[in-house]
């Protein structure tokens, strides 16, 4: 495990990626709905002027003219706020992109309650489901800067549809100088331990870590995976997981149904039922606050996926 | 090839003819689709394929081709009729539409078969779609056209309007939009041009009203609709959609227009050339039942 | 368990149902995104039409509109098919009536890939998930036209956000005279057992019936549970099952992540994680054939459920 | 209350500045928000709920009360201010605004505080929302306006054309959009009309570009503007959104148009009334430093 102090929003790593990308020869083109400057996507746009559409506020047409792009051979960026692509663009996605397999790329910042001060129509906590529900894209939730970058080049160099999402505030940084490589479908077990597994993606890995540490001083042996690939999964390390620690906690900045719970409590019900407890979002919208103050307000904390942990390891089969 | 300027009109005609004949066959065939906008379009498809377009059907993913990108993705007897005329497949495939295992789905499938350009079925989606063919085409220099064919219907929605504002401003003279505007869709009809008040008992009231047989009268209006094309920024022409000659004067004219996209209204007739389904909303979504369907090709007959 | 041979199609429930109510005084609009011919929603057009307002393709504005005259007071029904609303409409649908709470029921009909002949673009697969993720939504899927008519009424006299999928084809009516009164939040158990429990929802009650019936000549004693009510579950029910049969077989024409499936396996996990098996849709689209023929093509069949039955039994903890 | 037909213009002019000084306030505590489209509408705001609309703060949800439907929903420092200071909610909750359990929500959200009518914060969703209110009105019998307020980026949203044509074909008379026209979005300008190109090095090129400072010019040129609401099927008008007279000229003569909607498009300026935010994309979603708001409150002064 490897943790620093410094602290990166993961949404600042797509235009730099993007750029040196398309330096590096890939055929890249970005597609911008009146959100680059947030999403960073506009520093492309400084250096590739003639391969930047800004198409104004319009998701829709965002996403259309992105497969039209993508039909001709370009690999097709565009990005927005997790609320507005995929919520205001669904059925495009769908047909557009998801059914014909164009090769377009999403990448939608501001995911999650930590999008902050906006409150409730700024927060996405349904973004993962949406995108779940069109089978062909691969989904993936980045830890931190450093993997977000990474997973940014794996979907430019992976033909097909992708759905990124990325996070407005500085989040600490966990792969700093670790060597560490994103690989679509794998789970990086950032800690090991057999007594309880803990699946987090998103800034909620290092509340992971952290709670990790809190149950390391009772004695608890933790095992901590970064679920960034959602999909596809990492059946292995999954189902290892339910075996070999007998009890799961995930945790995510969205919805408990179908996110990275749904995922991980449909995959074991058919392979191996194990006692699971999920930390998330469930019945109610987020609020304006600040990211932090957000986090302890919803529950997302260490504390709680400590305590989830200790729930859920003395339902554990004897 | 590249498209085959010697066909004439006379010729043409009796392509259409050809066309319209599959477009009731498959259907009645399939007991099920949509022959009343694909009826209508049967001289745009035609001119397309057979007068305007270049393309190969032999190498149907040619990057210079031109696009012809149809919006109103339900109008598949249309497009698989023709492309089957233009020499994409066999003439036999048309047989398996709509059917589990076959290759002409119910709903256009981008690139199945090879040639079709886009998946569609849900309407609004096509002149984004063609808009990101228009601007690869100017970003690697290549000089192929875009063609869009829209419905009543995909005027009606909001993505439409869009890409319409966009392909002004991004001024995508390479793209080039087609409106088969038959004032039918799925519901009635969209407005009162052409709608037959048989017992005028009933005034014209906006938002319309239903019939006695449930289809909508005036579910809405889109006039005036070149004004509005107009004001996001496109040239514009009118005119009657089942005219070859003007059909083709129309899209060479637009192919030469510089300085933004422009866009054809086609006035056309839903159901065109089967009598009993001319102007008549039943055909939409409907195929023709065995009987109808021998009168059909009695009437489509050469 | 009553069973008759008439077929009906659930989406011809709509309009005479919602003409029903408003002559008995309920305050009923309906917003039409010209499907209303196929929803059957004109059929209140014809008897209402200074209540009817047709909006043309336009399924975002549909719900707005919908929505606005909610807030004035009006109960807003508005129709289209399952791939449009909500596809087409998802930001709509979260901020202008899932956020808010307007009193908008959207009832969309072509639901499940015995949509047929269309083919994956007409066929709603993702439907469920996508409402699911919008908590303040109540999520029903009818099992035949009888409860379909009494699940209308239900949304028309409960305040509040409602989604129902009704389907195009004839499908078996299973409550002809049986005096059955849907419930929110109650699923109904069609018949008892304490070997396994199937829980079905829409057309699939019927093929979860029928493999409860080939169970049977093996000697298993089968749940059948109609769940209709997908949000509010019948907890209840379900804690039941997985406590009284220890295994589990839902059934659902629609991606087993996000829908049924999803609801059943994260309710589990967290209390009494037991064995289960999925019938659904997986990582493909649909495609054209018949309603009957795709059933069978896609393996929701009687047949698939009672495998899955006897599958899932045998993984049940002794 | 009714309207408050005796406020003289000199009066709405310092209530504007009130509104003005609680928006840079109100943003500057709370750390974020978004002051631009707030102090670019504080006229409209100002001359509707003070002269305009009418409608009773202590009995937000009177059935006959105008609505005034806010599409841009992150204007929020603009609706509240304005509400507080019509006698809704002390100006004290101001201070609440986008804290964790404040009353205040960084977007509106519906009848929160009431009076509030819409939930927004995703653009083009006001005028389908003004529509619902406008039919129920006329089925009701009652005889009330909607006015809704939408911004250069509603106007790229295809459902806000969606609303439009369905205004128009159900002949809304009672529903009146103003469009608060600044000609700058969240990445910058959206055309070239406001754009000061300081170094003029670069060509106006279609489809814009991204400046040094991270901002685009021309994201999206929605001229002619006033032609595609006409187009629509609504009467226009044009004026400056900052001209009191003018503003509540063109809403009453809007109120009693008949036959279908109207729509005001007001110029004006983003960042209104504090000289360093005047025009400037930066301050669209920035709220002032505690330097900057002790300069601005200077500057609005009474
Ligand atoms: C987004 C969307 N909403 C609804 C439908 C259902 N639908 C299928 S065809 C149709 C209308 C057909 O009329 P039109 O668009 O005029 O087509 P044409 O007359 O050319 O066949 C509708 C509403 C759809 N295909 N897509
Ligand atoms: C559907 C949607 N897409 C994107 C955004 C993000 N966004 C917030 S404000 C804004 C643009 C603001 O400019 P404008 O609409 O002109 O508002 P104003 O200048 O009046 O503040 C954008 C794109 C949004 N709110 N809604
Ligand atoms: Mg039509
Ligand atoms: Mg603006």
């Amino acid at each position: 495990m490897v943790r620093t102090a410094r602290s990166e929003a993961t949404r600042t790593a797509l235009g730099p990626t993007l750029v040196r990308l398309c330096r590096e020869g890939l055929d890249i083109v970005c597609i911008d709905a009146d959100l680059g400057y947030s999403t960073s996507a506009v520093k492309f746009g400084q250096e590739f002027p003639e391969r930047f559409f800004p198409v104004g506020v319009a998701e829709q047409n965002m996403i259309g003219v992105s497969a039209g792009l993508a039909a001709c051979g370009k690999i097709a960026f565009c990005s927005s706020f997790a609320v507005f692509a995929p919520g205001h663009c669904f059925d495009q996605l769908r047909m557009a992109v998801g059914q014909p397999q164009t090769n377009v790329k999403l990448v939608a910042s501001h995911g999650g309650v930590v999008t902050g001060e906006d409150g409730a129509s700024a927060e996405a906590i349904e973004d993962l489901a949406l995108m779940l529900s069109i089978p062909t894209f691969r989904v993936i939730f980045p830890a931190d800067v450093v993997e977000a970058e990474q997973a940014i080049e794996t979907a430019a160099r992976t033909e097909g549809p992708f759905y990124m999402r990325t996070l407005r505030p500085k989040t600490p940084v966990i792969y700093d100088d670790s060597g560490y490589r994103f690989q679509l479908g794998r789970w990086d077990r950032l800690r090991d331990g057999s007594d309880v597994t803990l699946i987090a993606c998103g800034e909620l890995v290092k509340a992971a870590l952290d709670a990790a540490e809190i149950l390391a001083g009772e004695g608890i042996a933790t095992r901590v995976l970064n679920a960034s690939s959602l999909r596809p999964i990492d059946r292995e390390a999954l189902l290892g997981a339910a075996r070999e620690t007998g009890a799961i906690v995930t945790a995510e900045d969205h919805f408990v149904h179908g996110g990275l719970s749904g995922l991980v409590a449909e995959t074991l019900a058919e392979e191996n039922p194990v006692p699971l407890a999920f930390i998330g979002m469930r019945d109610r919208y987020g609020t304006s606050g600040t990211w932090e103050e957000l986090l302890e307000y919803f529950g997302l904390t260490p504390q709680a996926i400590a305590e989830a942990a200790r729930g859920v390891m003395s339902r554990k089969s004897q | 090839m590249a498209r085959a300027q010697t066909v004439s009109v006379d010729e043409l005609k009796s392509i259409a003819k050809r066309i319209r004949r599959h477009i009731v066959q498959m259907t009645a065939n399939a007991n099920s689709g949509h022959p009343g906008g694909s009826l209508s379009s049967v001289e745009i498809a035609t001119s397309l394929y057979f007068r305007v377009l270049r393309y190969d059907p032999q190498n149907p993913l040619w990057p210079d081709r031109d696009r012809f990108i149809v919006s109103k993705g339900h109008a598949t007897p249309m497009v698989y009729s023709t492309m089957a005329e233009a020499g994409y497949f066999p003439v036999e495939d048309l047989m398996t539409f709509r059917k589990l295992g076959g290759k002409l789905q119910g709903h256009t499938i981008m690139q199945k078969p090879p040639g079709v350009e886009m998946s569609a079925g849900a309407l609004g989606m096509g002149l984004s779609f063609s808009l990101g063919h228009a601007l690869a085409g100017r970003l690697d220099g290549r000089d192929y056209h875009v063609f869009c064919l829209l419905s009543d219907g995909d005027c009606q929605e909001g993505q439409t309007w869009e890409a319409a504002m966009a392909s002004a401003h991004h001024r995508a003279e390479n793209l080039i939009a087609i409106v088969d505007r038959n004032h039918i869709q799925n519901d009635g009809f969209s407005d009162y041009q052409r709608f037959p008040d048989g017992n005028g008992s009933r005034p014209q009231r906006p938002g319309g009203w239903v019939l006695k047989d449930g289809h909508t009268a005036n579910i809405m209006n889109l006039e005036p609709l070149e004004d509005k094309w107009k004001a996001f920024g496109w040239s514009t022409q009118h005119i009657d959609g089942h005219d070859f000659e003007a059909i083709i004067r129309a899209l060479e004219a637009a192919k030469t227009h510089t300085g933004g996209p422009s866009v054809v209204v086609c006035e056309t007739i839903k159901g065109k050339g089967v009598s009993f389904m001319e102007n008549n909303p039943d055909f939409h979504g409907k195929a023709p039942s065995p009987e109808q369907l021998e009168q059909a090709l009695k009437e489509l007959a050469d």
